[in-house]
């Protein structure tokens, strides 16, 4: 069995092992350890806090194996995004062009530099063991995060956005940067990346960055082509965060065009669909006769207690409680009659 | 002999004829007997005075007076803008700066904009094949300065000349591909008949209003930002030794230059200088400066209705000019009459 | 007797005494000795051509030659914003029309812009209050000119000189209060002084970036936009005399006017000449015109280390000027020296 | 009873005397025969089209009363706003402000013009007689439109607004329009509206409107006061919209800067709550044990058959019929067997 949990200080040494294969690009695991360290410090800070207002906090998970103790993945959310600052996004505006005259309609396509996205929830790094990647878990590690905003919603706010690595080449550049971001930075994209630490709420954006909205079809075709796409990498992520809700085309990222996505949390899966259920221990011999059975995400812990793993039952719909086996009463560390949330999977 | 003069209901006829020469890119001189002949009648009423300042469309004719034949045309409109939108692209400067990362990037940018309404501009000069020798381009060109000079009370204090831009083969405007193309969705020559007809709301409705950022535009564009078609690169050069620069506004098709001035810092404002026709003083022409003997001289009447100016060999002295009797004829006028002098050519400071 | 000259290391002591003298509203000349010895050091550099053209800053002091007294102040910075951006407003021209309506509207919008990159500045004029009479001012301020039309190959095409906008009781600016106030959320003093410490990112931080409609700012706000603080008006004048025009560009903060020339059309660069120092052969004094008697002159030498310039009333005539000995020996000339002359008033074209 | 159906050749009149008592500003019903019969014409003929694609079909329904066959209320909606050209409205937009150095962090509004809104359909002209504004009859009158909405999507977009007329003071004048418009336009609010006919889709809007975001401190204080606010007339169908679920801080009316409210048909009560159910007859005894009943809005006809009405019943969510009384069946021109929709009023 595998549970999510949040970061502890054992596990900066695994974080770092898996540091060291996750690709180059923004929102991944630093590459030092001090770093990672400062990173797992600051989230054991925020799951103790008490939390009236999102602000600085920011929370790390680990996917774990309950069988042998090793990390398998990790994602993290911060409650605010650019909290000391403001985070700045792309806006992707359409414009209608109609000449009534000349018989003409047509949409341009236009990028506003914006700073809506600032105060929202944002789900970040996000990394499974390739092993883990077929498995429900790897949704499990993507959904605690919002598991844990149902858990705690004083801790976010209501909107929640995601961004994922846009496409590069193998050099690390980025077409969409070398149509725009260079220009103004004077820098290659890998360079802009690590002076800027993979930020976007810096006061050096608003300096630099155009302040006039970029018509699209001003930009080269390899640039246009790259709005919007993902880095193959992200497309795990992409996935399971489409599927969760999430909208994509409103929003792409200043620094390689990747698309940030977002949602209401009305809009999202885990929110809309999450039940609150009493905890029952299971019988020793499951009812055979029931429907087929279902798999769910099953969380509780409002705090650093915070815990959830992956179960198959029958549906809970109609439920007042949900049968737990003692393995995974064990893990989510819960008894006879405390509460849980659950989620299909 | 030539004469530039003020044009006259009789000259509609040559004017459609010399109009059905000058082929595209000149926007306003098409061979349209309707358009010519309202154009026309408000240059005779400008001379006449019989209508507004602002509305007013100077137009002058060349004539060779051996002939009678019209040898080329040009004009000054008082103001333009005012009944329909003129536009241009400005260029302008963005400074990016970080100190943070030490980054300092200066960015050109192109402003859509009507700035120049209002403004004065010379406009339709075109000079017959025939002609195209000598002083010739130059008489028809300058003859407007002297124009505003005796004038000046007539014009605001801009004054503008649209150039026509850059064109590669075949006509291709590599600004208008690299820009309007993608806005317009149709050819350029399309697009500048639209704007000859006087059809320009659609800039309004397709044009990006925003700025933009030069560095979005293909090189090719950019290369073309300010640049005259070749053949026009002289007629450039005889404006701007008149006081005339480029300030950083172009067309917002094919981005040619518009040259500007203000009025009183024009040579002409500057330097020309009213004489009467009569033998100098010996006094006065044992003082003058010894100038090149042959050094031709733009000489004018002041006589607004009738104007008419030519070129002379006649220099002015003190106030007084030795014209000769024929060139009195040409302008109209007689001994003891002023008229309004100018070198055709100019003097630098030699001590700068 | 009034000398200008190029600023000395050793004039420093002084210089700080005037700044303390100067109050606020100039942010260029403070009572700092560490900014001023910056300066000055700079300066120095600057006139003896040890670093590049475009760092330069020429500060000239004005020398009361009877007591050694500093009576004021000047500078000509080579090129400003090429390491902090250097922000203004241009007010530019949108026309919003429908032929479908008749309606036909005019606006001003205000740009921020860097356009001024680059820019020479004349900057940091002041002159001591005792001093405050006869052409003093006029000779403090023009000075820069004749240094520019006898080293032109040093300046950008472009001058400028930013001028102290309105304002009304106690400091208050009322273009300040109708648009920088709403997004600066501090007084103007503040905001001022933040700019004079070279904070600028803040503006770019802060400033609204979109093109804003003059329309709709308060009309107080919009009477002030181009207009100087009545104490500047004298000064602006004596700029404008030279050829410096308000092109449309004014101060983000107070809408100062900046006024702007061509380098090329600065009536320094067009009227000033050459003399040699000695005495005008016969011929030549009987031929000349006839001015008054006294017409003040600028007279400088032609040295850019010991840049020296002061007011005569000797005239030149036909490449000689008999310069009496004690004007002589404080520009460091001798008989047979070259010396540069523009006549300290402008003489109007009477013709037009 | 009262039934909401499509508006007929014979409601002219009736519409005619509705009219002349409605208040003078946007989105309210034409002054003159002429042009309420053309609207009428109109709408009869978009009942009857078949439609793939919302275009520029316009609805018009009336409230009748079936005792005397009086009309008490007029509603409307537009297929795709804009669709011979652009809709146009101020987006509100947030412009953060931080500067670190100075320890200043605040947020700027902006309007800018922008034609998002083009495409969506447009609920419009809403009147009911001041006798029915308490009657659930009204909040029918004004979900009808939604109703057809759900039994004939193909006909409308995903998304619906509904601007409302802003504040005019006595004489007709807005202090928005003063503001802004105005200075553009050079005329008054009225005569502006009057020339332009009420619409926001024309090519003037794109000459005249300025092209630039406004900021919103420039604006004058009674300006900045108007925007958003509704005109007193307008506060029946504010309430009733956003209980429906419409949202209403997202863009304002380029005009006189009253609230356009808009939402996704997924986030609007009609269209989540929206039950397909056969119909049966009622027994001549409703069962008396059952819960209290709720009111419904029952509609059916997905063109000009479409009727609407107000009942309550039980609770139809655990249910597979609705029984109908006769009178009901008869007014909705349904018969036992057939389907209807029903959400809760």
């Amino acid at each position: 069995m595998y549970v999510v949990r949040p970061v502890e200080i054992a596990d900066i040494a695994a974080l770092e092992a898996l540091a060291a294969v996750t690709m180059p690009g923004v929102h991944t695991l630093p590459k030092t350890r001090e770093k990672i360290a400062a990173l797992v410090e600051r989230s054991i800070a925020s799951f103790a806090a008490h939390v009236d207002m999102p602000s600085e906090e920011s929370y790390l998970f680990v996917l774990e194996s309950l069988a042998d103790h090793t990390i398998l993945g990790t994602a993290s959310i911060y409650a605010a995004a650019g909290s000391n600052g403001t985070y700045f996004s792309f806006r992707n505006d359409v414009i209608q062009q109609v000449s009534r005259d000349l018989n003409i309609s047509h949409s341009v396509h236009a990028l506003t530099l914006c700073s809506e996205l600032t105060g929202y929830s944002q789900l970040s790094t996000f990394y499974v063991d390739p092993s883990m990647c077929d498995a429900p878990e790897a949704a499990l590690l993507s959904r605690a995060r919002l598991l844990f905003a149902v858990l705690a919603p004083q801790r976010f706010a209501d909107r929640f956005f995601v961004p994922l690595a846009g496409i590069t080449d193998a050099q690390g550049g980025s077409p969409f940067w070398d149509a725009l971001g260079r220009k103004f930075f004077q820098m290659d994209f890998l360079d802009a990346e690590r002076v800027i630490g993979g930020a976007r709420n810096r006061t050096l954006i608003v300096e630099l960055m155009p302040h006039y909205p970029v018509y699209v079809p001003l930009l080269p075709g390899d640039a246009q082509a790259a709005m919007g796409q993902i880095h193959p990498s992200g497309e795990l992520a992409f996935n399971l965060l489409t599927a969760e809700g999430f909208e994509a085309d409103d929003y792409i990222d200043i620094f390689d065009g990747g698309p940030i996505l977002q949602a209401h949390k009305h809009a999202l899966r885990t929110f809309t669909g999450a039940l609150q259920r009493r905890v029952a221990t299971c019988p020793a011999e499951p009812d055979r006769n029931r429907e087929p059975p279902v798999a769910y995400a099953i969380a509780t812990g409002a705090d650093q207690h915070f815990r959830a793993v992956v179960m198959a039952c029958a549906p809970l719909e109609s439920l007042a409680v949900v049968a737990l086996p003692v393995a995974v009463q064990a893990a989510l560390q819960v008894t006879d009659g405390d509460t849980v949330v659950c989620v299909r999977l | 002999m030539l004469v530039v003069r003020a044009i006259k209901a009789d000259d509609l006829d040559a004017l459609y004829v010399m109009a059905t020469q000058v082929g595209s890119g000149m926007t306003t001189l098409k061979p349209d007997m309707k358009m010519l002949g309202d154009r026309v009648r408000v240059a005779v009423a400008s001379f006449a005075e019989t209508i507004p300042p602002h509305e007013r469309d100077y137009m002058f004719v060349m004539e060779d007076t051996d002939t009678g034949r019209i040898a080329g045309v040009c004009a000054i409109k008082s103001a333009v803008g005012l009944t329909e939108p003129f536009y241009n692209y400005r260029i302008g400067t963005l400074v990016h700066s970080s100190r943070e990362l030490d980054v300092f990037t200066r960015m050109e940018t192109l402003y859509l904009s009507n700035d120049l309404t209002g403004s004065t501009e010379l406009c339709s000069l075109f000079l017959h094949p025939d002609y195209r020798s000598g002083n010739n381009g130059k008489l028809l060109s300058k003859c407007r300065f002297l124009f505003i000079a005796q004038f000046p009370h007539l014009f605001t204090e801009k004054l503008i000349a649209e150039m026509r831009g850059y064109q590669a083969e075949a006509g291709r405007s590599p600004f208008y591909e690299g820009l309007g193309r993608h806005f317009f969705k149709m050819d350029f020559n399309h697009v500048d008949e639209l704007t000859a007809l006087g059809k320009k709301s659609f800039i309004a409705e397709l044009m990006p209003r925003q700025p933009l950022y030069v560095a979005y535009l293909p090189q090719e564009a950019r290369d073309v930002i300010g640049k005259v078609h070749p053949s026009t690169a002289p007629a450039r050069r005889l404006l701007e030794q008149e006081g005339m620069h480029f300030e950083g506004y172009v067309d917002i098709f094919d981005a040619g230059p518009v040259l500007q001035a203000r009025v009183s810092e024009l040579r002409a404002m500057r330097d020309s200088t009213l004489a009467q026709i009569g033998l100098a003083g010996d006094w006065d022409t044992a003082c003058a400066p010894e100038t090149a003997p042959a050094e031709p001289v733009l000489v004018s009447n002041t006589n607004m209705r009738d104007f008419r100016m030519l070129l002379s060999h006649a220099a002015p002295v003190n106030g007084a000019i030795a014209l000769p009797e024929a060139e009195q004829k040409l302008l109209h006028c007689h001994t003891g009459d002023t008229v309004r002098t100018l070198s055709l050519n100019v003097r630098k400071n030699p001590n700068v």
